[in-house]
């Protein structure tokens, strides 16, 4: 949804019903406003963490054991990257330098598949000691995402890290998708001065899923 | 809040200096090892959390800021920047304001006379 | 308007009433005020022969502004303030050790009470009046909500929590309770009845186990009958065969049972008991999983043997039993006249629950045993003594509540309404040919 | 509708006719007449659910539904006439025409991102239709015959637990409802847009029509307010699918965190409802009254306090839930903020008919209507604002008759009022007046005899959502059932007069029928597909009406 949006809310240049400053700043407060609406939507699981890390502050902090800190982190540095090479090519493009924008923007989405990898990872070894959903309970595994036990323990702590990070990578996705169809239309030499609206547009997503990633980071792995 | 946005100057976004982008680059990379550090090392009870999410807001606003050029924007980005925000506390607020504040309710104790005598 | 709202039965229904009257007389004022000129403008500045007249423009007035700002804000803060002061008299716990606390508890579709004595009912329930009542609510599926609208009280009953109400009836009577939160199929017929006595009443009403006691006695496989649509199985599982949300209960017994994970199970005392406890654990292929919910807690083990031993019988060479109509008395109908004083007593002994308490064989149930009773003497509870003649042992009947013996506690209904004198006589009769 | 245009005035409707070029469209004008056509759909499948239930409802005693069935169809009527029709109601019709016209632009700010939302709606409703007739689950069970018809029946409201153990379709019923969600965002964010960056030279902030305000206003919740339910409903499924959690009180959930989650976009949703309608009826009243709308600034400052304070009330409709008694308190207080700025406008546009030219044309006649529907409307809703009188009110059918006070009083007759308002821009033609007032009757008259009874029943005690009723609640269960068919034949009425005049009507509009000063009617009737044939520009607030007088002024 979020992708084809984005194909709609730049436009071709010079549309054909606003002069094309009025239609950069117009697509940009459309975009802030677009942004207001994912923050609320990650704003409701922020909630939920936040009350019930308040309710079940040891079960919270028992659970936030099995995560991998330093697996966060390397993610956490590879987004905040990303988002620098993101406004690397932004700039580029206001320089009207398609070449660098098309690189910089590579190495952005380069840096979204880094995060999707660690990601991965780690629901894998989830999924080994039984801490996924959607998996059979075998012997093998220290844990029964199903079973009474389970809940008892960590309450709805790894509900909530599977909501929250699967919601983010989901972004991080779609984020991809938005800055690839920006850096085709770079290797198209589509930019200008005059124009550079779906970079612009991409990397302000793009920020926002690194901005998202800033809070849950701390949260989710070093919460005690 | 005047009826000009139409006709502004001809100016697209601002540009903002390389060595700009790399100093925020660094801030948050290094804000990132502080969150970490004072996570594994220091221990202030409950205000960790308070501690993370204050360097967390730090770096939030810094990307923002400059990656986001809500520096150079106009007040109604600002307003469309911010609401959200407010309304997330307002959410949060009044469900913190419900939950902790609820009477603990207990059913009375039933002492069986039926069973007592057995 | 006000008289459409039910009687006044709770001290805080007047208090509730009165600020209702005020919003109803302020919002007819302004409603007739606003419309009525809405309406006068309209006919007296009517456009006349389809010809516009001139108009002055009229953009706004600063003073008018704030007089309709400011009224209807000092309004508001009186209305809300009243809202807010006789809600803290409706929700005030009170701490009056006269207070009477029932346990409630919501499921689809019915409400239990539990007081705290032990005594449990369903869908009916019974206090003093004039004493400050507190039902503290909890439910076991769903959100309900518990309201009592003669009593202006109305409470969610939520999983997980307990909530309660509280109210102090002043009117003796018979209420409705409604449940209003949405529940699932049967949340209209959701109803219980309160019935405000006096206390003297509830006293009798509230010791009266004659009901549970008379479960107790039942055979198991009748008792499994009564709980089959007493605890709403009957909702969901049929006893003719037809499927519903759940497996019919008709030839389930000792079949083999597949579940919706392929494996397979035989359906023993076992297995049901599991089913019972833990419904999730185990379903049947082609249902769904999400309905039963546990009646961990709310099923005792003889219970359980009760419906075990229902379900054993259901083999499908018996037609399947009705639902009791009511608790219906043993015995009606049949003829008594004819009967010996002696076999009178008997009669009595067997079907109005005395054997429940009182054994004959000279072991100490809950109430002393009647064999060699009669002419004995002992000591009551008091201190005094007694001797267990004809009037005694009318007294102990009529109004056992007066002399407890020793070592026993004072459980045994009054019969005095229940019996005749010729029952009692027949008791006494009877008691008679129990002597050593 | 174009089979009667001339050769040579090309309008918005005729000027290209292939079934493509409609569903194709970027031109906000035909985006907003499909949406009309589509949200009347649902509305009439709404209706007919309603007029069904309210037939068992006749009597006391099963009639001709299961409590299943009756489940259902409450079920669907709320999720329906909220999700698929009301929301969408004013502002993706009449807005979508109306905004640019109004302000003088040629378009909205994303015209492909209007498209867009309009297509999110119809996967939304197709989501809907799947949840209605459940074919999945019937074809996955091996068409076993109890699988066939089993639609949600959580009500609207979706509440968990129950809504976590109900059928799949609930999943279908809530995904439908995020589906729309998005749809509604889009929507509000190209009006945001839109409004601050394409109005015509000299349309300043307080030039703008009321309704423009009113519109902008509604976008502001519709963005901000929507994502949460949406995430909120996402919850929901995920607690299906893989057990989190957070509404289930046996891992420790809680099953009023639900509510506050849904309320805290479900209340505000209700000003995106009726918001429009206000703006409706302050562009109707000074045209019909040829006066300007009284205090025009405070008509403003009201549109935008009651969605500002409509995000701080949300609470209300849980005063009985379990929230604790300062929870309680608080919202309690909070929502008597919302009576003040709605009661300044009913003021405002009373006042404006003083010293009037007053002509009863069936637009004003909807909008003096929704002026005593709405006192109804407010001052019922304050009995709900009050802590103590709720508890007795709350989940009776006094909210029932209160909330369609608002919303069919308010929102729907604002829509219908706005209908016959802007009939002649949208199509050209006029309609029969006297059909229209007759309608109107019906309308009026089958309304109140549906829901004034039903004040009277949650007076008496009766709750929301009863598929029966004790004997004593019958008599007004009569009345009320006798009532919503009154009310649907005169929506039948309204409806089949306009479309008639639509497609048959002989009387073309001419560009300005009402002498309206207000930008929409400066451009032919219908407009052409530019909106306005050369660049318009204003230099006074469109309710200049009548003589100037001494003192009071705008600016």
């Amino acid at each position: 949804m979020s992708s084809s949006n984005e194909a709609t809310v730049s436009g071709p240049p010079h549309a054909h019903h606003w002069d094309p400053v009025t239609a950069y700043h117009g697509s940009k407060l459309g975009m802030w406003l677009f942004l207001a609406t994912e923050i609320l939507l990650f704003g409701v699981l922020f909630t939920a963490f936040a009350i019930f890390r308040y309710l079940y502050m040891e079960e919270f902090h028992h659970a936030s054991q099995y995560l991998d800190w330093k697996m966060g982190a390397i993610n956490t540095a590879v987004l905040i990257f990303s988002s620098f090479t993101a406004v690397l090519g932004v700039d580029a493009a206001q320089h009207g330098d398609n070449k660098k924008t098309f690189r910089w923007l590579c190495v952005t989405v380069a840096c979204g598949f880094i995060f999707l990898i660690v990601k991965y990872l780690e629901y894998s070894h989830k999924a080994h000691i039984g801490l996924f959903p959607f998996i059979e309970c075998n012997d093998h595994a220290q844990f029964c995402w199903d079973s009474v036990e389970f809940k008892n323990e960590f309450k709805m702590y790894f509900g909530l890290y599977y909501c929250m990070t699967m919601l983010h990578a989901l972004h991080v996705i779609i984020g991809m998708g938005i800055l690839t169809w920006a850096l085709l239309k770079a290797k198209k030499n589509r930019y200008s001065t005059d124009y550079y609206t779906p970079v612009e547009m991409g990397a302000l997503y793009w920020h926002l899923v690194d901005l998202i990633w800033i809070y849950l980071f701390p949260l989710l792995y070093l919460v005690d | 809040m005047s009826g000009h946005d139409n006709s502004e100057h001809g100016e697209l976004g601002h540009i903002v200096p390389f060595k700009v982008y790399l100093a925020v680059c660094i801030s948050l990379m290094v804000l990132t090892v502080i969150t970490v550090v004072v996570a594994e090392t220091v221990d202030v009870g409950s205000w960790n959390i308070v501690v993370a999410m204050l360097i967390a807001s730090v770096k939030a606003s810094l990307v923002a800021l400059f990656f986001m050029h809500l520096k150079f924007e106009d007040p109604i980005t600002w307003l469309y920047a911010g609401f959200p925000i407010v309304l997330l506390f307002l959410l949060m607020g009044g469900i913190f304001l419900d939950n902790p504040t609820r009477m603990e309710v207990k059913p009375v104790e039933v002492v069986d006379t039926l069973k007592a005598k057995e | 308007m006000f008289r459409y709202l039910p009687e006044q039965a709770s001290e805080v229904a007047p208090k509730v009433d009165w600020l209702h009257h005020w919003i109803t007389d302020l919002s007819v004022f302004f409603t007739v005020a606003i419309c009525g000129a809405m309406l006068y403008f309209a006919v007296r500045y009517r456009k006349r022969d389809g010809v516009d007249h001139e108009t002055p423009r009229i953009e706004g007035n600063n003073f008018l502004e704030i007089v309709w700002t400011v009224v209807p804000t000092i309004i508001c803060v009186f209305v809300a303030y009243y809202g807010v002061v006789i809600y803290r008299d409706m929700v005030e716990v009170s701490e009056d050790p006269d207070q009477v606390v029932i346990n409630g508890r919501g499921r689809q579709w019915a409400w239990d009470f539990q007081y705290q004595n032990g005594k449990v009912t369903t869908n009916e329930f019974v206090v003093p009046v004039n004493r400050p009542i507190r039902v503290v609510l909890t439910s076991t599926d769903v959100l309900h909500s518990f309201f009592l609208p003669a009593m202006r009280v109305k409470k969610d009953v939520v999983p997980g929590m307990y909530t309660y109400v509280s109210f102090t009836p002043v009117k003796e009577g018979e209420y409705h309770t409604f449940c209003t939160e949405y529940c699932g199929k049967d949340h209209s017929y959701m109803l219980a009845s309160l019935k405000v006595v006096s206390q003297a009443e509830y006293d009798r009403w509230v010791n009266d186990r004659s009901a549970e006691l008379m479960k107790a006695s039942m055979s198991p496989a009748k008792l499994g009958a009564k709980l089959y649509y007493e605890k709403g199985c009957n909702a969901c599982h049929s006893l003719d065969g037809s499927k519903v949300v759940g497996p019919t209960f008709l030839k389930l017994f000792g079949t083999e049972r597949v579940f919706s994970d392929g494996s397979k199970a035989t359906a023993d005392e076992n297995y049901i008991k599991n089913s019972i406890l833990n419904p999730q654990s185990q379903i049947v292929e082609g249902y769904d999983a999400i309905p039963m919910p546990s009646f961990d807690g709310q099923i005792n083990d003889n219970e359980i043997t009760g419906i075990i031993e229902f379900l054993r019988g259901l083999d499908g060479s018996a037609p399947a039993p009705e639902q009791p109509e009511a608790d219906e008395e043993k015995g009606q109908g049949e003829d008594l006249s004819a009967l010996s004083p002696v076999e009178r007593g008997k009669w009595v002994y067997e079907n109005k629950l005395c054997i429940t308490c009182h054994s004959l064989d000279g072991s100490k149930l809950v109430g002393p045993s009647f064999k060699g009773l009669y002419g004995r003497e002992g000591e009551l509870n008091d201190g005094s003594t007694y001797v267990a003649n004809d009037e005694y042992i009318q007294k102990s009947i009529m109004d056992p509540a007066s002399q407890i013996v020793k070592g026993y506690q004072p459980l045994m209904p009054p019969y005095a309404q229940q019996l005749g004198d010729e029952d009692v006589q027949g008791v006494i009769e009877y008691l008679k040919t129990l002597k050593e | 509708m174009s089979a009667h245009a001339d050769g040579d005035d090309k309008n918005y409707l005729n000027c290209e006719t292939t079934l493509w070029s409609w569903i194709s469209t970027v031109d906000h004008k035909r985006i907003g007449l499909m949406y009309l056509f589509t949200i009347t759909a649902f509305f009439i499948v709404g209706g007919l659910a309603a007029l069904t239930f309210r037939i068992e409802l006749f009597s006391s005693g099963a009639q001709f539904l299961t409590p299943d069935q009756y489940n259902v169809l409450f079920t669907l009527h709320g999720a329906i006439m909220i999700f698929l029709f009301i929301v969408p109601g004013i502002p993706a019709t009449m807005g979508n025409f109306l905004l640019p016209l109004m302000i003088g632009a040629k378009d909205v700010a994303f015209p492909r991102l209007n498209l867009l939302s309009y297509y999110i709606y119809v996967v939304g409703a197709a989501m809907a239709l799947i949840a209605i007739f459940n074919p999945f689950d019937y074809i996955l069970s091996g068409f076993s015959a109890e699988q066939a018809f089993n639609p949600a029946d959580t009500g609207w409201t979706f509440y968990a637990p129950y809504s976590v153990k109900s059928g799949s379709a609930v999943v279908w019923m809530t995904g439908a409802a995020f589906v729309l969600g998005f749809s509604s965002i889009l929507t509000g964010l190209n009006f945001i847009v839109t409004v601050h960056k394409l109005r015509c030279p000299g349309m300043t902030w307080n030039r703008l029509p009321v309704f423009v305000w009113a519109l902008y206003a509604t976008s502001v919740i519709q963005t901000l307010a929507t994502p949460v339910v949406g995430m909120t409903l996402v919850l929901l499924i995920m607690e299906r699918v893989m057990g989190v959690g957070i509404f289930d009180p046996s891992m420790g959930g809680d099953p009023v965190l639900y509510e506050h989650f849904f309320w805290f976009y479900s209340h505000p949703v209700v000003y995106i409802m009726v918001l429009p309608a206000f703006g409706v009826v302050g562009e109707i009243i000074p045209v019909f009254s040829r006066k300007p709308i009284f205090g025009y600034k405070m008509v403003v400052y009201a549109s935008v306090a009651i969605a500002a304070v409509g995000f701080l009330v949300w609470a209300h409709h849980m005063f009985t839930s379990g929230i604790s008694d300062w929870t309680a308190i608080y919202f309690s207080v909070a929502t008597f903020g919302v009576a003040i700025p709605t009661a300044v406008k009913v003021f405002n546009w009373v006042s404006t008919m003083y010293k009037g030219s007053i002509s009863f044309e069936t637009p004003m006649l909807y909008a003096m209507a929704f002026i005593f529907l709405f006192m109804v409307a407010g001052t019922t809703g304050v009995y709900l604002a009050t802590l103590a009188v709720d508890v007795y009110y709350h989940d009776t059918y006094f909210v029932v008759a209160h909330f369609h006070y608002t919303i069919q009083g308010g929102a729907v007759i604002g829509l219908i009022a706005a209908l016959h308002f802007w009939f002649p821009k949208i199509s050209g033609k006029m309609y029969n007046e006297p059909v229209a007032k007759l309608a109107w009757f019906l309308v009026f008259v089958g309304f109140n005899l549906t829901f004034l009874p039903q004040f009277v029943l949650g007076m008496e005690g009766m709750p929301r959502r009863y598929f029966d009723y004790l004997p004593e609640f019958q008599p007004m269960h009569r009345l009320s059932t006798i009532g919503s068919f009154i009310n649907g034949f005169g929506y039948t009425f309204a409806l089949l007069n306009l479309l008639y005049a639509a497609v048959f009507g002989r009387v073309k509009a001419p560009r300005n029928p009402y002498n309206s000063l207000s930008l929409e009617w400066k451009t032919a009737s219908p407009p052409s597909h530019h909106n306005f044939d050369e660049d318009p520009e204003v230099d006074d607030y469109p309710y200049a009406y009548g003589t100037p007088v001494e003192g009071g002024g705008h600016h």
